[in-house]
């Protein structure tokens, strides 16, 4: 923590009505260090419209575990938007 | 021999029951999930099941270490989803459980296919007969489950 | 196709699953007996299975009805019983139940191999590799059931 | 019920430790006619001395069917004498 808070890149991941709605299956974004997953959630709303019909029922995962909404985010990660699964 | 998979091959219930196979086991259960021709009264087309395919992997192998550390009798757990699309009767998951007696195969079981069904990061769509098509969204109660 | 069956064939899971298809069926499960390597620590050679052919068949479809009775969103039911001499590894039972929905399948299934190994005239001998052979007699306590 | 009291014949089988102790899986015994299961099976004890250790265990089946040892046996019935079953 030495006050210097640079930028962080979060590769994003899309699946199912979400991904369809948005027409892309990933995106890469630019944060602020420190970052943390409602953050992003917010970024993505604003930036993407489209979300915003699936933004209350999305899970979140970052790196391939399912992740609470503020979970510190960090350069490099992976997270993924999970719509309600429906496996089986 | 890998015991949690996620595949576009269809699935084969022999061939996920001889994953197991080791002499010390007596009983094997599977829990097998088909695609239904209709829900809730409208004709099916076909489904379109999309995966994340390293996380949905991920979590089927926890989902095999919950079981095995909640029934410390049981031997083995494999689990195989397919995506991509599945025709009407195609089988979309194979969930098989050995041990040497039978006992706790069938809580074991159930176990799996809920735990999957909540966690596994695997969604369907639905197209239907008359056109038309939707995301299942089992866990916003839209619809009921398999 | 018969839904209940005795017979000194050899079983296939997938053969048994698909006397059930039908495009209401969205799950499938099935229980598999197969033959232990051991028990009770001592090393079995193989096991020699012996019917009364034609009550078994009966007491099957007897067990077919008691589930659709109990359970009435079960739609099928398939039970098919080798005998004559399995080796180790061999399946000697394989029990399929099918329904639109999985809620009922798992009781079912308990119940029918329960129902099976309490009513359905077959009996095992267990030929061990040290020599010697024995009737198993699960009903008199004699022996653990698998 | 004429008073007359013939004869029945029965067919009786034997599976698995018995058959095995008799050497055979079928014999024919005459009974009088009103004879039941414990009758038909106390005959086939005095006849089969090899069958004792085994018949406090058995069940028994009349035509395919499970029966209490007060059935009344009719001629022609097919009794089958079943240790306790050990399938699956």
């Amino acid at each position: 923590m030495n006050g210097e808070r640079g930028t962080i890149n979060i590769r994003v991941k899309f699946f199912a009505a979400p991904r369809e709605a948005l027409g892309t299956n990933e995106v890469t974004v630019s944060l602020p260090a420190g970052a943390t997953v409602d953050e992003l959630l917010k970024l993505l709303t604003e930036r993407y419209p489209a979300l915003r019909p699936y933004t209350r029922f999305l899970s979140v995962a970052v790196n391939r575990a399912y992740a609470g909404m503020h979970a510190e985010l960090h350069d490099g990660d992976e997270v993924a938007c999970l719509p309600p699964v429906g496996g089986g | 021999m890998e015991m949690f998979e996620v595949t576009t091959e269809p699935l084969s219930v022999e061939e996920v029951v001889a994953r197991l196979t080791e002499p010390a086991i007596g009983a094997v259960v599977t829990f097998v999930g088909t695609v239904r021709g209709e829900t809730d009264g409208r004709a099916v087309r076909y489904l379109e099941y999309e995966a994340y395919p390293e996380m949905a992997e991920e979590t089927l192998r926890q989902i095999g270490a919950e079981i095995r550390s909640r029934w410390p009798d049981v031997r083995r757990v494999a689990i195989v989803h397919r995506v991509g699309r599945l025709e009407i009767g195609a089988v979309a998951v194979v969930i098989a459980i050995s041990a040497a007696h039978r006992a706790p195969l069938f809580d074991a079981l159930r176990y799996g296919i809920d735990r999957l069904k909540e966690i596994v990061p695997i969604w369907k769509k639905e197209v239907w007969a008359d056109g038309g098509a939707e995301w299942v969204e089992e866990g916003s109660g839209a619809r009921e489950a398999v």
